[in-house]
């Protein structure tokens, strides 16, 4: 009865706030701008160039021009603005993206991440998450709970190579909503059907559970 | 003071072994295809190719990659192609993983005369090992250099006979730093128009950072995922 | 999330005394000229001002200095007005002089999260005093850090309810530097348009900067030497 | 028979070649603009954000928005860019401008040049001056040789503050072209009527006069 990764985007998206600028990564996070909420605006920042990301285009409106840095065609919105990838990341740097989501292989209790490069494996590159963690203000690691192996991803170290330090507050897992607060991870909400101590379980950190637990409210 | 040359073969004629070039895109979008195809039939080797992404199996710089030409790549996000990985097993390719941030401002910086600057991008990993760390306001960076390179290939929309460039949507990317940063800027353009054709206030790379410009063929414009409603 | 204010009074609401304020223009071309006169109106003092010039003695930051609002001034050039200099001689008047380029990349580092960067500007010069030195490729470079203001001042030509901008002319100048450096950025525009109006192509300041817009009135915009034909 | 202003700015307009992107400060060099020889195109660059700076406008079209470095009002060209400060100086630092001429208070025969301010004097402000020679490949001093009390302004060392250090190569003045070279200036050539004596009077620094000095050709 763990949640799917729609509905980790789906509460994930309760997290947004009008007004907000949101950079979404690839995986799960994409998803989240299905769930908006339809009371608030938010824009969506694209880091290969475009601030107001819009929907998938229809298949007659195709362009070549246009795509995420997912490299996936989209299109842009009334409000939307092109620009180069330096001052896109001028943007993420200077601390204007009021969320950054992205996903992770592993988040450690102090607040550190590691999603980029597996020792011994083909490694592809950071793209621009090392810049994201390390200038966000607020991010949000969308991922499931424990690896293809069973294994915990909230981890008392980090074991990958570091994206960043430090930089994690909050993960919304399949499990639970979880908080990192004084180098410990500090559970919030857990999701329905799940309990808390198969939550406990699963996570190979230190894990206290907040005094107001709840379950999470997802459709 | 002519800028204007007829095809990429001709851009290209000074492009010798060893060069280190720069190459606007991200994924396929916004290369320099023509610049690209003309590399390859020149068969200039041992180069270093600084650009976000290198292309796959059989589009953009995986086409240097088939060939081997390319010694060493600099960029953020690689290895969309079998070749790729292949020559990188085999230790018969070099590559630099770059912050794609840290990479576009590198960049800047070339094009900028700013010989270096201070990043949060990387800190606490191993990208900042070996690199000078520096406190300020209590929070830690990194000093990043500008990157030097002979040649910058750049694509662009429109541009026209002076130099002045306009691009067009998200294929914009890395294109007007790059531009900024060669020593020798090479401009392929969907659409080469006369002095005068471009609004002033509408142009995103000044005619100054432009050495040769040409009007460029057969667009391809590969879509890596096609994506739709 | 509303961006849009009413009138610059309304828009500056929460400038408080012993504020740093960057104002975009070079002479008394693209300075926000409503934003200073709701200022003046407003009498905040102790101001700390990063602006390229200070204006002249009935109009741009002339104004501010005439109601001694200005505690400091960092510019690049100054003293177009009597009475700039009447304070400067007087020592009621504080002013730090930076190289133009460097005072553009200080505010342009503030808003791409750039702590520091070295220049070679000023080397050599009392400029270089007490600032670090470098050597890059055998020549010498200084340190400078990016500039902290808590409001950036902007004058635009035409912006949208969503914050976007395109400036016109030279009227452009530090406006888009500044506007991505201030902590809270005001923007004044001559048009106030509509969401969609601006080609998403065409936009000088992407709306993430701007967190306050409203139209301006009554421009002015003097022209400080009439040179014609 | 020493030059005039206009003959100094012909002179130096004689030193630029087809395809120069050329910076003129403020006072005899933008007079240079007037007498750029016609079978050759240049591209003036103002640091205020123009490049392809136009003449001054017909009084029916001049425009608050469009100014030079100088503050005057002036027009585009069919080809002129428009760019902020930032992009402005990234050209001039980055050393793609080809030629900048600029006026000064003094020159030393090491290259060095003052030309900001002079102290117990109100001081302006060093505007784009101090970032132009610090990274222009090629710089030419355009200036009178003698101050208004008489005194050359060419000598062994500055006594004003500087403004960049050993930056200048060449020297136009109403006397005399004269070219530093070790740390030496090298008269090349002398205006029309005036004496080789006469320019070694007017110069404090150590002047050597070259094997192949000449009459400068001035119409």
């Amino acid at each position: 009865m763990s949640l799917s990764k729609f509905q980790i985007a789906k509460r994930i998206a309760q997290e947004l706030q009008d007004g907000y600028y949101v950079n979404l990564g690839i995986g799960i996070p994409t998803l989240i701008a299905n769930y908006i909420p339809e009371n608030i605006s938010v824009v969506l920042q694209s880091e290969n160039g475009l601030l107001g990301m819009g929907p998938f285009p229809f298949k007659e409106n195709v362009d070549s021009d246009l795509i995420n840095a997912g490299k996936e065609t989209i299109t842009t919105l009334k409000g939307s603005a092109l620009f180069s990838s330096a001052e896109s990341f001028a943007m993420i740097r200077s601390g204007r993206v009021d969320l950054t989501v992205l996903g992770a292989m592993e988040v450690a209790q102090n607040g550190d991440i590691a999603n980029w490069k597996i020792p011994g494996k083909m490694v592809k590159g950071m793209g621009g998450a090392m810049d994201l963690v390390a200038s966000a203000k607020n991010i949000i690691v969308a991922m499931m709970h424990t690896n293809k192996k069973g294994q915990s991803k909230l981890l008392p170290n980090c074991s990958l190579p570091l994206t960043g330090q430090h930089c994690i507050k909050k993960i919304v897992t399949n499990l639970a909503v979880i908080e990192i607060v004084d180098s410990k991870f500090l559970l919030k909400e857990y999701a329905p059907g799940v309990s808390i101590e198969q939550i406990i379980d699963s996570t190979a950190g230190e894990l206290i559970v907040a005094d107001n637990v709840c379950q999470m409210k997802i459709d | 003071m002519k800028k204007v040359y007829k095809n990429a073969e001709q851009a290209i004629f000074d492009v010798e072994d060893n060069s280190t070039i720069m190459l606007g895109g991200f994924g396929l979008c916004g290369i320099p295809e023509n610049l690209i195809s003309a590399l390859v039939k020149r068969g200039t080797r041992g180069l270093t190719c600084i650009s976000n992404n290198a292309g796959v199996d059989d589009f953009g710089i995986g086409l240097l990659l088939k060939t081997k030409q390319v010694r060493k790549m600099i960029s953020s996000y690689v290895g969309e192609n079998a070749e790729f990985e292949r020559q990188l097993l085999n230790n018969e390719l070099e590559v630099e993983l770059i912050p794609q941030g840290t990479l576009a401002e590198r960049c800047r910086a070339a094009g900028a005369g700013i010989p270096a600057f201070y990043t949060p991008s990387g800190v606490g990993t191993e990208i900042a090992q070996n690199k000078e760390k520096r406190i300020f306001d209590g929070k830690t960076f990194i000093l990043e250099t500008a990157f030097k390179s002979d040649f910058a290939f750049i694509k662009a929309w429109k541009g026209d006979t002076l130099g002045n460039l306009v691009y067009k949507g998200t294929a914009r990317n890395f294109n007007p730093m790059m531009a900024t940063a060669g020593k020798i800027t090479i401009v392929e353009v969907e659409h080469l128009v006369e002095v005068g054709e471009l609004d002033p206030n509408e142009i995103h790379t000044p005619n100054i950072y432009v050495n040769r410009i040409f009007e460029g063929q057969n667009y391809e414009k590969r879509i890596e995922k096609i994506t739709t409603q």
